[in-house]
């Protein structure tokens, strides 16, 4: 019993980055009984990201001891919590146009979000990972709905239904798993021995529910058919990080757990086929459905579905490179993520949402449809941009690991993978190509020198600084000592 | 040695110096450009005087050297060569100088004296080069010049018709050659024909040299690839005569005689058939035209078909004995025709009275206005019929010879058709003749016809008077002189009797039947009537016929077939065409509908119902997991 | 037969009936019952498997968070239709189809 | 001049940054800028060309260091910033910038948005010497990559009509063709060790190691030793295969090669050049730095494929060329005829066949180049290409006359001219095959000889159609101002003529160059190839 | 048979039926109140697997609390429409299919592969319970408030901003 709580008491060292976050919660929310200035909620948002992020580099590569008997922090969730904090502190930068969002709620939100992300990354408990699963969710749902008007109405509610029937058909998944290793934690010895001498098909039902979840929370196919929808109709903003934060914590809860359960390739079910095919799935149906799309969020629905099949990759090949290459395509994935959806966000200001209304807008807005091409560029994975070089690392992991098993499946997901690119360019240049391309009447015929170009120009750089010296990052990646 | 290059390079400088020449002082160049060919003449005539029966040489000039082969553009000298290379120059010069008066007045001087001088600089270098490869260079080059002066008169149609034709004929042959060239690269490594003639026989040897006398078809005009020769008179008569009598198209039968040695048996036996048949069809059809340049390009092909024959049968010296008198005489009969044409063009003008002046219908009686020019043409004309005293009699007399060496049935054939060849070539040239100049009832009426100028009347008198036997051997009925050395080759006795006789008949028969148009109602002509119908029933009407069928065949089928091969090509070419447009390129379109239509139904499950989202993907999962199990 | 195996069996059976119910029934919060329907499921699948393992209480306890986060998402869901609702003046889901494609 | 390779890209790339900083107004001033770096690159070249020794393969190499990732138990990932010519390079490096120069020229007269227009063109030429240049495959795949974009620009925003279309066809041809080759990248780089690396396996990019079998790591996919076969083929036969395509879309062969006429017809005249003279080298450049030497075993097993392409697109692109109304296009499929000397002369893999397949790229460069020169000076004066509404030129426009006839008699193969070097050094290297290393038969040969015949048809016909006859142009109403060249064309014009002319008759020194790299390929190529199909 | 197992299956059979019933519920209402009773009768099913505190917490939270807020919000959702509180039905066969499916397969696996072991009597477990929240559970414990604030702030955003629109 005194252990117990001692062991809780120290567990608290640890997790200071989560009790900033909580505490940042707390008082946004009470800031905004204040009515205070804007100005003064973005500050405290973006001191709030930006200390976690700082409380996450210090340690960066240590790993802690089991926290609250349900989680500990490594070098990959603090890598990963580190993005999320960026892409966080993005999306406040982000918002700072967007008056309809300047509520302290919409902040809190965020730090909520962020929270939950941050526990989904560090836990293998079931329990947790549910609860925390829903702590994203449910704040998505309301931040989705944030223009406040029929469609996002429409999008969030859908979200919620979709989101909701997923958590509960993991969370029978969960059940089952419990019944029988008599584990909610899948990091226990207990639950991987009972997993392994078990030849139960229940289990692998089970464990497919599991992934469902997972899936839902990373938006891939089969389980993406909320993301068009809510993107379509959420702020810009908000789709830029609900596009990144939740995906790379459920992509990372979903590494653990594919860890996990194909023990070190002694699964008598092939699980590298299954997910390899979901991800072949996820990149083909991501990347065809774009093409016709005339809405820019929309598109970037689907692109960012395609993009979720491109980051499995690097857990698919069951290799420690493979999760570093994962971590490297996660950053730069942040990036021009980050990058296009600044640039939209700004169009989308000035009235610009569908693709035909960017028409002439590359003669007027030069330098920010130049941002623009190169972020999705960056997206599609050309030089000179560190798009490629991300997707040049993980189809080596891919390569590699088809070197190592011998999975045929995984070759054919290199050639689709790489097919898919050229049609994604198909999609990504249909905006640069209205821009410049064609002749048009831009909705605004002056040209702001906004603010959405410094942050694009300064995201741009570190796209090309990626591309020429990739192992700035890659370094840092590869200190990472990965341990389940 | 300076001699020899000044012969191979001034051409060129007179080329270069012509079309660098401003249009300014275009003056300039009817003075330089025939100069310049004077000088080439004259060096060529020291070198031949110089190097006459010295041993082969051959003057070595690197060119192309690779790491395990070299290509060197050596010049090879022996009496073939310098013999050519003189009737090149000599004739170029004259048809230089004669063009100053015949193309006087015309509008691009520049481009024809440039042409003209780079032709004959290509001739030569066919003439001396001693490698295959560069030959062929110089070969594709002299069919090039040819196609730039057929189409001197770039307004007319029919002269870029005409160019066109003769291109691609040649570049037909041309395939063919380089054919031959791969084949012979390939089995000796090299191209110097000193030694390709030298070296022992190699597998594929008749295939090489039946390629390489398939662009001997296309370059002398031989069956079936003749066609392009007649229409070539589109352009200018020197050019006819220089280029399309006298030196390239003789090109073939010289290359004939520069590889002889690569040719097989069965290659002998397929190039003396190629040019009888050649010979025979020339020479009937030459017999049926009406345009006077056409009439002597029909009997330039059957010329040319006579020399391969000969060749093939073996009789290389008399090949070249008739491919040097012909240069002579064929040219003279050109530049002579074109006197006729020229000074019936300047009547024509100064009359304002529109006819074709190269119709020999709209022509008769010119003998009185254009005497020189009368004596120039028969004189040659004699000559292409191979009557005594002049060289063809000698040159014809010698390829008699070649062909009875051998006592075989195929040579006694190949007589036979030589000798009819024969026979119709003194009936077109004594109709031709007779046509323009002597039938008084038929005189163009009364048009101010007179002599050209000076200029043009010079060379074609020195042509005419190379035209007589003395150019040969100095005994008339001997062709044994300076180029035929080897008395081994002696004719008989009876053979000249045979061909003088021979030709006598030939003419009294030509005579009978061209004099008189029309027919007179008495005893001696109703005699002659009977030779007549005998002569219509037996040679007319069936030499007729066959003409026609001849002509038929060449105009419809083979002109045809080659037209309908083209069309074929063109038609292909359009389904090509349209098979790029549509089917390879709808290849890619329908890949690209069908990513649209897989891009389709991605979207399609995404209706905007959130019910059927999740019925999907529930039965997505199911089937993941039956799958799974 | 087993009353444990019943349990189970049970719950698959509100499990595929709360599936069948959100897919549908053209109603909203009929949907949202389907949820909790399928919650439950879970639920007693928790508690009954908890009796294999009697020394710790894991399955109880994770039933117990699921029934507050079933509370949450109810109340959020509810809050979403009623928004809905003001929009769209129905809550018959696949009328409010304003996004597709 | 130990980095001259470096500041031969680096001036054009400055140059374009410099185009970005000068006021848009200021129209000239691009320009001279772009013909400034142009011709500085020119010296530079001078200086290269005089330091070169042809006795040397690979030389002015400039070895840095770029990426290095240490990868764990992976070993370390390299690639370097390496640069080299040699005597296939060089070369090509020399026309990139005479063409780039005419290009120049030709832009001269470029109406609307200069100031992007010519920092697009100076960051192409950048790229397209980086490609010529760089010996490092993941540098050679980022020069090559980089090509696109600008081009796709070029194309799409100064084009004709349907300039959108092919600009974006342009583009997803060429990458497909690139993912290809990026596959069977990532496949060599995890294969090849550098040996010069310190103990561990270090993963180089660097093409002289990859074509080393002894780099190999064992029990790699694309181990030589290492006889993987994934279906029917090894699985060196595919990146074989995969490689090949890749480059042949460039080329381009038929049947890959539709995106090529669009391209030509929509783009405008100095990209139309830029296009056909450059890019379509850099797929046969690819084919010999690369393919060919890491892959010989499999280079020799598929020749005759790859010869039966050469043939088909000779012989097909003749033709469609035949059927082709629009002059552009007719130029169009002549490239893709041309191109296909090129396969064929590499499928032999003999001295003659490669050395006249690297001949044919040069000469194709200037004569392509000349061939769309020509075609824009007619569509600036009437804004019409088809070719059958012209007739009579010759009379009216006597300069555009002789020009034309030479490029278009230099481009059928008329001696004297550079590209009759090339097409019956491919002929006889071709033919030679067969007796010489067994590798294609003498019938392709005699095929590819029959595309002679076709090419000359084409073009007479062009001629005849547009320049004999009387002189009419229909469907234009100012037919009578149709003026003959002026000096600028004539500028354009003259040098690729004498440059044409002069290769075509004394070869020798451009030989000089290219015949130490043929042999050594050759070299390399069949004794690879022997050695390694001779394993079990 | 003893009486608890009787009672057992009553519940059991009740849940079911109610679950079913629900399915086919033509009324919002009705299936409001179907719900109800499934929830006692998994309430009871609780406390016979001795899971008081669980079934307790069902009565009152889920029973007590969202069911009425469904009831009212089936109040708010159907004044303004015309048949209020009719349902229909949509995908069907898709529906039918699915739930078949799933049911058939975890039925057939259940059948297949459940162990049947003998159960062990548990203790009374409600002092572990509160144990467990302050020690293992403690961390969920905290999270799940921050949940529920979470979702109160979130509702209220949700519906007053909505108004604010509306006006």
């Amino acid at each position: 019993m005194q252990d117990q709580v001692n062991t809780i008491l120290q567990s608290f060292g640890w997790v200071i980055p989560e009790i900033i976050l909580c505490s940042a919660f707390l008082i946004i929310l009470v800031a905004g009984l204040f009515r205070l200035q804007r100005v003064v909620l973005l500050t405290l948002a973006l001191i709030t990201f930006a200390s976690v992020g700082a409380a996450i580099v210090t340690d960066l590569y240590t790993t802690s001891p089991t926290l609250f008997g349900m989680m500990h922090t490594d070098g990959v969730s603090s890598f990963v919590k580190m993005l999320i904090n960026i892409s966080a502190l993005l999306t406040c930068v982000l918002s700072i146009r967007n008056k309809g969002v300047h509520r302290s709620e919409y902040f809190a939100f965020l730090v909520a979000i962020v929270f939950g992300a941050h526990l989904l990354v560090m836990t293998t408990n079931f329990l947790l990972i549910f609860i925390s699963i829903e702590i994203i969710s449910i704040s998505s749902y309301v931040l989705a709905g944030y223009f406040f008007d029929k469609k996002s109405a429409e999008g969030s509610l859908k979200y919620f239904l979709f989101g909701s029937v997923s958590a509960a058909v993991m969370l029978y998944g969960f059940s089952f798993l419990y019944g029988f290793t008599g584990s909610i934690d899948f990091a226990t010895n207990e639950f991987v021995s009972s997993l392994a001498s078990s030849e139960n098909s229940l289990t692998y039902l089970a464990l497919f529910f599991v992934l469902a979840g997972f899936l839902f929370k990373i938006s891939s196919a089969p389980m993406h058919f909320w993301a068009p929808d809510v993107y379509e109709s959420a702020p810009a903003p908000v789709v830029a990080f609900l596009s990144t934060v939740p995906k790379l914590a459920g992509l990372t809860v979903l590494l653990k757990f594919l860890f996990t359960i194909n023990l070190g390739g002694q699964s008598p079910l092939d699980w590298q086929f299954y997910i390899t095919c979901v991800a072949i799935l996820t990149i083909t149906v991501g990347n065809f459905a774009a093409l016709k799309q005339t809405n820019v969020k929309r598109m970037m629905a689907y692109s960012s579905i395609a993009q979720s099949g491109f980051l499995m990759i690097g857990l698919i090949v069951f290799l420690p490179q493979g999760v570093e290459f994962f971590l490297f395509y996660a950053s730069v994935y942040v990036v021009s993520n980050f990058l296009v959806f600044a640039l939209i966000n700004s169009f989308e200001i000035s009235g610009t949402t569908t693709i035909a209304e960017y028409s002439g807008t590359g003669k007027i807005f030069v330098l920010t449809n130049v941002l623009l091409l190169v972020g999705l560029i960056s997206l599609t994975g050309l030089p000179p941009t560190a798009g490629f070089t991300a997707k040049l690392f993980v189809f080596s992991a891919l390569w590699a690991g088809f070197q190592q098993s011998g999975n045929t499946i995984l070759i054919t997901l290199l050639v689709v993978g790489l097919l898919n690119t050229v049609v994604s360019l198909f999609y990504y240049l249909r905006i640069p190509y209205y821009a410049f391309l064609k002749n048009g009447k831009p909705a605004i015929s002056h040209n702001i020198l906004s603010f959405e170009n410094l942050l694009g120009a300064i995201l741009v750089l570190v796209l090309l600084i990626l591309f020429f010296q990739p192992g700035l990052l890659m370094s840092w990646i590869n200190k990472i000592n990965f341990v389940l | 040695m300076l001699c020899l290059f000044l012969t191979l390079f001034l051409p060129l400088l007179s080329s270069f110096f012509s079309f660098s020449t401003p249009d300014r002082y275009s003056w300039l160049i009817i003075l330089i450009a025939p100069f310049l060919l004077l000088l080439t003449a004259v060096f060529s005539l020291i070198v031949i005087f110089s190097c006459w029966n010295n041993t082969a040489g051959l003057i070595r000039i690197p060119w192309i050297s690779l790491s395990d082969a070299s290509i060197s553009a050596n010049i090879f000298l022996e009496n073939t060569t310098l013999l050519m290379a003189s009737v090149v120059s000599v004739v170029s010069f004259l048809v230089h100088l004669y063009s100053v008066g015949y193309m006087a007045g015309d509008g691009n001087p520049r481009k024809y004296f440039g042409m003209l001088g780079f032709f004959t600089f290509a001739m030569q270098g066919i003439v001396l080069a001693d490698n295959l490869l560069v030959l062929f260079i110089f070969w594709e080059l002299v069919g090039f010049s040819s196609y730039i002066l057929i189409g001197h008169w770039s307004e007319k149609t029919q002269a870029g018709k005409a160019a066109t034709k003769a291109f691609l004929f040649n570049r037909v042959g041309d395939a063919a050659f380089l054919i031959g060239l791969m084949v012979i690269w390939d089995t000796t490594g090299t191209f110097e024909i000193s030694t390709i003639n030298t070296s022992a026989t190699f597998e594929w040897q008749t295939f090489a040299g039946l390629c390489i006398f398939g662009g001997v078809i296309g370059k002398s005009a031989q069956f079936p690839l003749f066609t392009w020769l007649p229409d070539a008179m589109e352009g200018p008569t020197p050019v006819s005569a220089l280029i399309h009598a006298a030196t390239m198209v003789a090109a073939g039968v010289y290359l004939l005689i520069r590889v002889f040695p690569l040719f097989s048996e069965t290659a002998l036996m397929v190039i003396a058939v190629t040019g009888a048949v050649t010979a025979f069809a020339g020479a009937l059809a030459a017999l049926f035209q009406f345009d006077i340049k056409k009439v002597l390009a029909y009997s330039t092909i059957s010329q040319l078909g006579l020399m391969i024959l000969t060749i093939g049968m073996g009789g290389v010296y008399a090949g070249l004995l008739h491919l040097f008198a012909h240069a002579f005489f064929k040219a003279c009969l050109f530049l002579s025709a074109g006197s006729v044409i020229h000074s019936l063009h300047q009547a024509q003008r100064r009359d304002q009275h529109h006819f074709d002046v190269q119709d020999l219908r709209n022509m008769g009686g010119l003998r009185k206005n254009l005497p020189v020019t009368f004596l120039t043409f028969t004189i040659s004309g004699a000559s292409l019929a191979g009557i005594p005293f002049f060289s063809g009699f000698l040159s014809k007399e010698a390829m008699y010879t070649a062909l009875l060496k051998d006592n075989t049935t195929f040579s006694l054939a190949v007589f036979v058709v030589m000798a009819i060849v024969s026979f119709l070539t003194v009936l077109y040239t004594f109709r031709l003749i007779w046509f323009i100049f002597m039938d008084d009832s038929r005189k163009p009426s009364a048009l101010p016809v007179v002599e050209v100028p000076m200029i043009m009347r010079i060379p074609t008198a020195l042509l005419a008077a190379s035209s007589i036997w003395i150019i040969v051997s100095l005994n008339p009925f001997n062709f044994f002189g300076w180029i035929v050395t080897d008395r081994s080759n002696a004719p008989s006795i009876w053979l000249t009797i045979f061909s003088v006789m021979w030709v006598a008949v030939a003419l009294v028969m030509a005579y009978m039947r061209f004099r008189k148009p029309s027919f007179l109602p008495n005893e001696f002509i109703a005699d002659a009537f009977k030779i007549d119908v005998a002569y219509d029933f037996a040679i007319k009407r069936s030499s007729e016929k066959l003409a026609t069928t001849v002509e038929f065949s060449d105009q419809r089928i083979i002109d045809k077939a080659i037209h309908a091969s083209a069309y074929g090509h063109v038609i292909f070419a359009h389904v090509i065409g349209w098979f790029d447009k549509y089917i390879v390129d709808g290849l890619v379109h329908f890949v690209s509908s069908i990513i649209r239509w897989v891009g389709g139904i991605a979207r399609s499950y995404q209706n905007g119902k959130i019910q059927d989202y999740i019925l999907y993907a529930i039965l997505a999962l199911i089937i993941f997991i039956i799958w799974a199990l | 037969m087993n009353s444990l195996i019943l349990m189970i069996l049970l719950g698959a059976l509100l499990f595929s009936i709360g599936a069948m119910i959100i897919v549908m029934k053209k109603n909203a919060i009929m949907m949202l019952l389907g949820i909790e329907l399928m919650l439950n499921a879970s639920n007693i699948n928790l508690v009954a498997f908890n009796r294999f393992y009697p020394t710790r209480m894991d399955g109880q306890m994770f039933a117990l968070f699921v029934i507050l986060v079933a509370v949450c998402e109810t109340a959020i869901g509810l809050a979403l239709i009623l928004r809905v609702y003001q929009y769209y003046q129905t809550s018959i889901p696949e009328n409010i189809n304003e996004l597709k494609g | 001049m130990q980095n001259i390779l470096s500041f031969l890209i680096l001036v054009p790339l400055l140059g374009s940054l410099a185009a970005l900083l000068i006021p848009s107004k200021k129209v000239s001033a691009f320009r001279w800028l772009a013909l400034g770096a142009v011709c500085v690159q020119l010296v530079l070249f001078v200086l290269l060309l005089r330091n070169y020794q042809p006795e040397i393969g690979l030389q002015f190499i400039e070895q840095r260091l770029w990426i290095s990732l240490d990868l764990g138990s992976w070993g370390v990932l390299k690639a370097d910033y390496l640069l080299g010519v040699d005597g296939m390079s060089l070369p090509l490096v020399g026309l990139s910038i005479f063409i780039m120069l005419i290009a120049c020229i030709s832009s001269w007269h470029t109406l609307s948005n200069v100031k992007g227009y010519f920092s697009l063109l100076l960051l192409l030429n950048a790229s397209i010497i980086g490609t010529f240049t760089a010996v490092d495959f993941l540098l050679f795949y980022l020069f090559f990559e980089f090509m696109l974009l600008p081009m796709f620009f070029l194309i799409g925003i100064w084009g004709g009509a349907r300039r959108e279309y092919a600009s974006i066809k342009f583009f997803l041809y060429t990458l497909l063709g690139s993912i290809l080759i990026l596959i069977v990248l990532i496949g060599l780089y995890l294969s090849v060790n550098d040996p010069s690396g310190a103990g561990g396996l270090v993963h180089t990019f660097n093409m002289i190691h990859m074509a080393n079998p002894a780099n190999y790591i064992s029990n790699t996919i694309l181990d030589p030793n290492n006889m993987i076969t994934i279906g029917p083929l090894s699985a060196r036969a595919w990146a074989f295969l995969f490689l090949f395509f890749g480059f042949a879309i460039k080329l381009p062969m038929v049947p890959l090669h539709t995106w090529l006429p669009d391209a030509h017809v929509d783009a405008s005249t100095p990209v139309s050049i830029i296009l056909a003279a450059l890019l379509l080298k850099i797929g046969a450049y690819g084919l010999l730095r690369i393919v060919y030497p890491i892959f010989p075993e499999a280079a020799v097993q598929f020749s005759t494929m790859v010869a039966v392409f050469g043939v088909v697109s000779i012989l097909y692109g003749a033709l469609a060329a035949m059927a082709s109304k629009d002059l552009k296009r007719m130029i169009a499929y002549s490239s893709v005829s041309h191109m296909g000397f090129v396969l064929l002369g590499l499928a032999s893999v003999t001295t003659e066949g490669v050395t006249g397949a690297v001949y044919q790229m040069l000469s194709h460069g200037i004569l392509s180049g000349m061939l769309f020169i020509l075609a824009g000076v007619l569509y600036d004066r009437t804004a019409d290409r088809s070719i059958r509404n012209y007739s009579g030129l010759a009379s009216k426009m006597p300069l555009y006359f002789v020009t034309v006839l030479i490029a278009f008699f230099a481009s059928l193969g008329l001696p004297a001219f550079s590209g009759f070097i090339a097409e019956v050094m491919v002929l006889l290297g071709a033919f030679k095959s067969n007796a010489h290393n067994g590798l294609i038969h003498e019938s392709l040969a005699v095929l590819a000889t029959i595309g002679l015949i076709f090419g000359a048809a084409y073009f007479l016909w062009a001629i005849q159609r547009m320049f004999f006859g009387p002189f009419d142009v229909k469907g234009v109403a100012k037919k009578l101002e149709l003026p003959d060249l002026d000096n600028r064309e004539l500028l354009m014009l003259i040098p690729p003529c004498i440059i044409t002319f002069i290769f075509g008759v004394y070869p020798q020194p451009l030989l000089d160059f290219i015949n130490p790299f043929a042999s050594d390929f050759v070299n390399h190529v069949i004794t690879q190839a022997k050695i390694l199909s001779a394993h079990p | 048979m003893s009486s608890a197992l009787i009672t057992y299956y009553v519940f059991m059979f009740t849940a079911a039926a109610s679950a079913i019933a629900l399915l086919f519920a033509r009324s919002v209402f009705k299936g409001a109140l179907w719900f109800l009773i499934c929830l006692l009768s998994i309430a009871g099913l609780f406390v016979l697997s001795y899971a008081e505190f669980v079934a307790v917490t069902q009565i009152l939270i889920y029973a007590g609390g969202v069911l009425v807020v469904i009831l009212f919000g089936i109040m708010f959702t159907s004044k303004l429409a015309a048949k209020p509180l009719r349902v229909e039905n949509t995908n069907v066969i898709g529906g039918i299919v699915a739930g078949t499916l799933i049911f058939g397969l975890l039925t057939k696996l259940v059948l297949e592969n459940t162990v049947v072991t003998e159960i062990a009597s548990s203790p009374r477990a409600i002092e572990s319970i509160g144990l467990s929240l302050m020690t293992d559970y403690a961390l969920p414990f905290e999270v799940i408030g921050l949940l529920l604030l979470i979702t109160l702030i979130g509702a209220s955003v949700v519906t007053a901003f909505m108004k604010e629109k509306k006006q």
